[in-house]
């Protein structure tokens, strides 16, 4: 299993990589759809096909959607990177994070033993009809999910009844985020013909004065 | 628990409201209005329903770690009370001032969301939930950030949503490493499970700590994370550089800050978090001050002036003295009505003028007297002049720095940086009066008029809160509001 | 936009029966296999949005009006909504799974699961009149630069 | 091994944040930092039977405990990837709107703004 995820994963550095440095906007979108593609064939190997579906399906419509802007549009290739100087403080910090998230990591539990699996989140003793004692609510959720929600995919029982509340907040995410693009991408924005815009703008004094 | 029956209603009534009001056809302004008038109403119904009460509630009926826990207590129901309080305010002014602008459907569906993902964040008690509810917020606030279309707002957006989005991921990678390690995200298990966490994990506690103050912080704009905030609170319409500035940048930086630090990884006077905190607050104070002295943009001022007032309240809350605390809220209160009250006076001299430039106002007090009157009380107010509510805050605030002696000598210093900051903000605040309102009125403005009355009410309100809000450290009021909330943090 | 050649229409005609029946299968199955109303969502989605790729926006339209879509997408919202709310009102609790479910030796149905499966069916419907909006929104606007903002949004 | 090499993955995406200069490469960037997390979230949860949490017809829940993964993290994780599909989808808006307004996806080139 490691071998396997470590391959993938390898690949799936080399597309951000690239997805990240090719000067063609269309190649990049396209090596981002490989690491999609990769990442969804590792929540398949790692037991999480409820995950994998959405994810390969989210990202043919990032895809999409991306392609969409890149698409005929007057420049493809990008120019390269912001100013230097600001770069080499940002690598220095992202350094310094890469050294420090890597010695956390190394507290985690290994692989196949986090979460629910680590020795101190097994519950502590289960007496026959006794109440369930989640060290790590995981455990009642697998134990006693079926039975007390009627299904057998305790993904889905987590999602819409242990925790349905986060599945609200998840559904209107997306409500918030697509009528944010609606609002973006409408004709006219301003009922009055355009106010004058104070900030950054020299070329407006004071025009329109009794705007009303 | 049965008397808590109503709080989740203070998420499902700004969605409800959400989800309903772009159904409402675009020729009926008065319905949109109405249904966004009894939406923010029965916020705040709900809300006063809940004074007093506090405790847990299990939503969908699993008890804590397997469902999710939603949690009331001082410290929550005074933040509920301070979205509701200004967001209706703000709301009665939007129903007018949103006449400039298209789409009023979809402003006030993107505005009750960002309500809802406010109070999400602040009744929750589950690290997970906490997220979706922040990110609700976020992202409605980028849009509305972006809402005119006009460029520098669509840049402003959208450097605003790059930072939003590291700043969120840096939350959920602290949450992932927290999962991994200690197998839930209830806020209150996590806290006894990080509370008699073994030595081997203190790495991973300590960046996860990191990631969440570098997130949050970000989200609060303490002053090296700041870079988004003059940015996006000045180019957003004036209702919604309101809401940023007066609630979502508190609700969602700094009390969600707070609550962790306090209750999950247990910060105490004097630990070097707390001490990291006030270096921050008072950076912030410097900096937003004398930065927002240089601005003639009035809006901008502002924005530059919110950086330097969350320092006061991090700087108070961050001693993490009883009195700090209690200061620090006090002063979180002030802000947000005052703040709010200033960004909806430059609103309407924009609306009534076409300009947000200090130097080419002038006299506009004669014009337009309610709004000139309004802004020099949340002046005086935010300068901390004495009768008005910013006066008390501070000076608390001042004076719980010098008695804070777990910090050691270094209290002085920020008490001075606080003093000096007071200093500096009475400062830009007589600019923006002296250029702004008083002065001799210019012959271009002879026409102008005053904002028409929905918009005047909502100042005056807001106005009167500003004075009526010093009543809040009098005994027996304290002990109805501040003190509860004061006691989550430190007994 | 006049859509693509008749073969591909054809097959996009034929294709997208198959795509909603896989898309509903989902939602239905959602708590018994993987799936669920997401993934069926964005599968019935991507049913129409075939139909607007091959047929071009235009008659896409007369088959799903977007102002539909984008009541349909406030309303499945809602009735996640009144979902949990019924929770409240029925059982005393926000969310609370009020509907008969688990029964004892039942728990392959599709109706064992109280609200579940209703649930499913709300954030399906949300989501793919999302998507539909979305995709139509961007795919619609057609932008030159600094020149004329050409979208089919109205206000 | 397999941790190290997913915040690797997080840290290339938050490095393309930072340095890119075209709109769309930073939105590119930042739904690399959303694989890295939805992976570590998921990777968390991985036990050892490495069977996909659903009961089949006729299983106790004891043998499903034993040979099942975390259910819990994936439920996270379809959260996390619908919410990064929505900032995705309105990152995208407002780059084809400064599309519109500039002409350009080049920041360096947008600079209404004074810093």
């Amino acid at each position: 299993m490691t071998d396997f995820l470590t391959v993938l994963l390898i690949f799936m550095l080399v597309s951000a990589v690239a997805a990240i440095h090719m000067r063609s906007l269309l190649s990049a979108v396209i090596a981002l759809g490989a690491l999609g593609f990769a990442s969804a064939l590792s929540f398949l190997a790692l037991g999480a096909p409820d995950v994998a579906i959405p994810q390969v399906l989210v990202d043919v419509v990032t895809l999409v959607i991306l392609i969409r802007a890149t698409l005929g549009r007057d420049v493809k290739t990008t120019s390269g990177l912001r100013d230097t100087s600001g770069i080499a403080l940002s690598v220095a910090l992202l350094i310094l994070f890469g050294i420090f998230a890597i010695q956390a990591a190394r507290h985690l539990p290994p692989l196949g033993h986090a979460g629910m699996h680590a020795e101190a989140n097994k519950p502590v003793s289960l007496p026959p009809g006794a109440d369930f004692d989640p060290a790590a609510p995981s455990h009642f959720y697998i134990e006693k999910g079926p039975e007390v929600t009627g299904s057998a995919n305790t993904v889905t029982a987590v999602l819409l009844d242990f925790r349905g509340y986060d599945t609200l907040g998840e559904a209107t995410v997306l409500f918030t985020a697509l009528v944010g693009a609606v609002v973006l991408l409408r004709k006219r924005s301003r009922s009055v013909p355009s106010l004058p815009s104070g900030a950054g703008a020299p070329s407006s004094p004071g025009e329109g004065g009794a705007a009303s | 628990m049965a008397d808590l029956n109503l709080l989740p209603l203070a998420v499902a009534i700004p969605l409800a409201a959400a989800f309903l009001v772009p159904l409402v056809p675009k020729k009926s302004r008065a319905l949109a209005n109405a249904i966004a008038l009894l939406a923010s109403v029965g916020l705040a119904a709900v809300v006063l329903y809940l004074l007093g009460r506090s405790g847990s509630y299990a939503v969908g009926g699993w008890k804590a770690p397997v469902g999710i826990e939603l949690r009331l207590d001082g410290l929550s129901w005074l933040m509920l009370a301070v979205v509701a309080g200004v967001s209706l305010c703000i709301v009665l002014y939007a129903t007018r001032y949103m006449d400039h602008y298209t789409a009023r459907g979809k402003f006030y569906a993107l505005f009750f969301l960002m309500i809802a993902g406010m109070c999400g964040v602040v009744i929750t008690g589950d690290l997970f939930n906490m997220y979706v509810f922040l990110e609700i917020a976020a992202i409605a606030s980028y849009a509305l950030v972006a809402f005119g279309c006009e460029a520098e707002e669509l840049e402003a957006s959208f450097k605003y949503a790059v930072l939003g989005s590291i700043a969120s991921s840096f939350v959920l990678l602290a949450l992932a490493l927290l999962y991994g390690r200690f197998g839930t995200v209830n806020l209150t298990q996590l806290a006894g499970k990080i509370g008699s966490a073994s030595e081997g994990a203190k790495p991973l506690i300590t960046f996860a700590k990191v990631l969440l103050f570098v997130g949050f912080g970000l989200k609060a704009a303490l002053v090296p994370f700041h870079a988004w905030l003059p940015d996006a609170h000045p180019s957003a319409p004036a209702p919604v550089s309101a809401m940023l500035s007066g609630l979502l940048i508190k609700t969602i930086g700094v009390y969600a800050l707070v609550r962790l630090a306090f209750t999950v990884f247990g910060l105490t006077a004097g630990d070097k978090v707390s001490v990291a905190l006030m270096t921050l607050a008072a950076l912030s104070i410097l900096a937003g001050n004398v930065l927002a002295l240089a601005q003639w943009d009035f809006k901008r001022l502002l924005a530059y002036s919110s950086i330097a007032q969350i320092g006061y309240v991090v700087l108070g809350i961050g001693l993490a003295t009883p009195l700090g605390v209690a200061a620090g809220l006090f002063h979180l209160v002030n802000h947000s009505v005052f703040k709010s009250l200033l960004f909806l006076n430059a609103g309407a001299v924009e609306q009534a003028t076409g300009t947000r430039r200090l130097d080419e106002m002038g006299g506009l007090r004669e014009r337009m007297p309610v709004t000139g009157a309004t802004s020099m009380v949340a002046s005086m107010s935010i300068a901390g002049v004495p009768p008005f509510s910013g006066f008390f805050s501070k000076l608390l605030v001042i004076v719980a720095c010098v008695q804070a002696t777990s910090v050691g000598p270094i209290r002085y210093v920020f008490a001075l940086v606080a003093v000096v900051g007071s200093v500096i903000t009475l400062a830009y605040l007589l600019k923006v009066q002296r250029h702004g309102f008083f002065g001799k009125l210019r012959d271009k403005w002879r026409d102008v008029r005053e904002a028409p009355f929905m918009m005047s009410s909502a100042m005056v309100l807001l106005a009167v809160a500003c004075l009526a809000l010093s009543l809040l450290w009098l005994p027996g009021v304290r002990e109805l509001i501040l003190d509860p909330a004061r006691k989550v943090l430190v007994p | 936009m006049n859509g693509m050649s008749t073969v591909v229409k054809t097959v996009a005609r034929w294709v997208i029966g198959f795509i909603l029946l896989v898309g509903l299968w989902l939602v239905a199955y959602g708590h018994l296999s993987p799936g669920g109303g997401f993934p069926g969502g964005v599968v019935i989605a991507s049913g129409f949005i075939l139909l607007v790729l091959a047929h071009g926006g235009r008659s896409a339209d007369r088959v799903f009006p977007r102002p539909v879509a984008r009541v349909l997408d406030s309303v499945g919202a809602l009735s996640f909504l009144f979902l949990a709310l019924l929770g409240l009102w029925v059982g005393g609790e926000f969310f609370r799974n009020t509907i008969q479910k688990g029964s004892p030796g039942r728990l392959h149905e599709v109706f064992n699961a109280g609200i579940i499966p209703f649930a499913n069916l709300a954030i399906a419907v949300k989501v793919s009149m999302s998507f539909v909006v979305a995709f139509g929104v961007i795919a619609a606007c057609r932008l030159r630069a600094g020149g004329a903002f050409e979208s089919e949004e109205e206000d | 091994m397999v941790y190290c090499l997913i915040i690797l993955l997080f840290a290339v995406g938050l490095y393309g944040v930072v340095s890119q200069r075209n709109v769309i490469k930073v939105v590119i960037s930042l739904v690399i930092m959303e694989h890295a997390l939805n992976l570590l979230l998921v990777v968390l949860g991985y036990g050892k039977g490495g069977a996909a949490p659903i009961r089949v017809p006729g299983e106790s829940p004891a043998a499903l405990a034993s040979r099942a993964v975390d259910p819990f993290p994936q439920a996270m994780v379809l959260t996390a990837i619908v919410i990064g599909l929505g900032v995705t989808v309105l990152m995208v808006a407002i780059a084809l709107r400064l599309y519109q307004r500039y002409g350009t996806y080049d920041i360096a080139e947008m600079r209404r703004l004074r810093g």
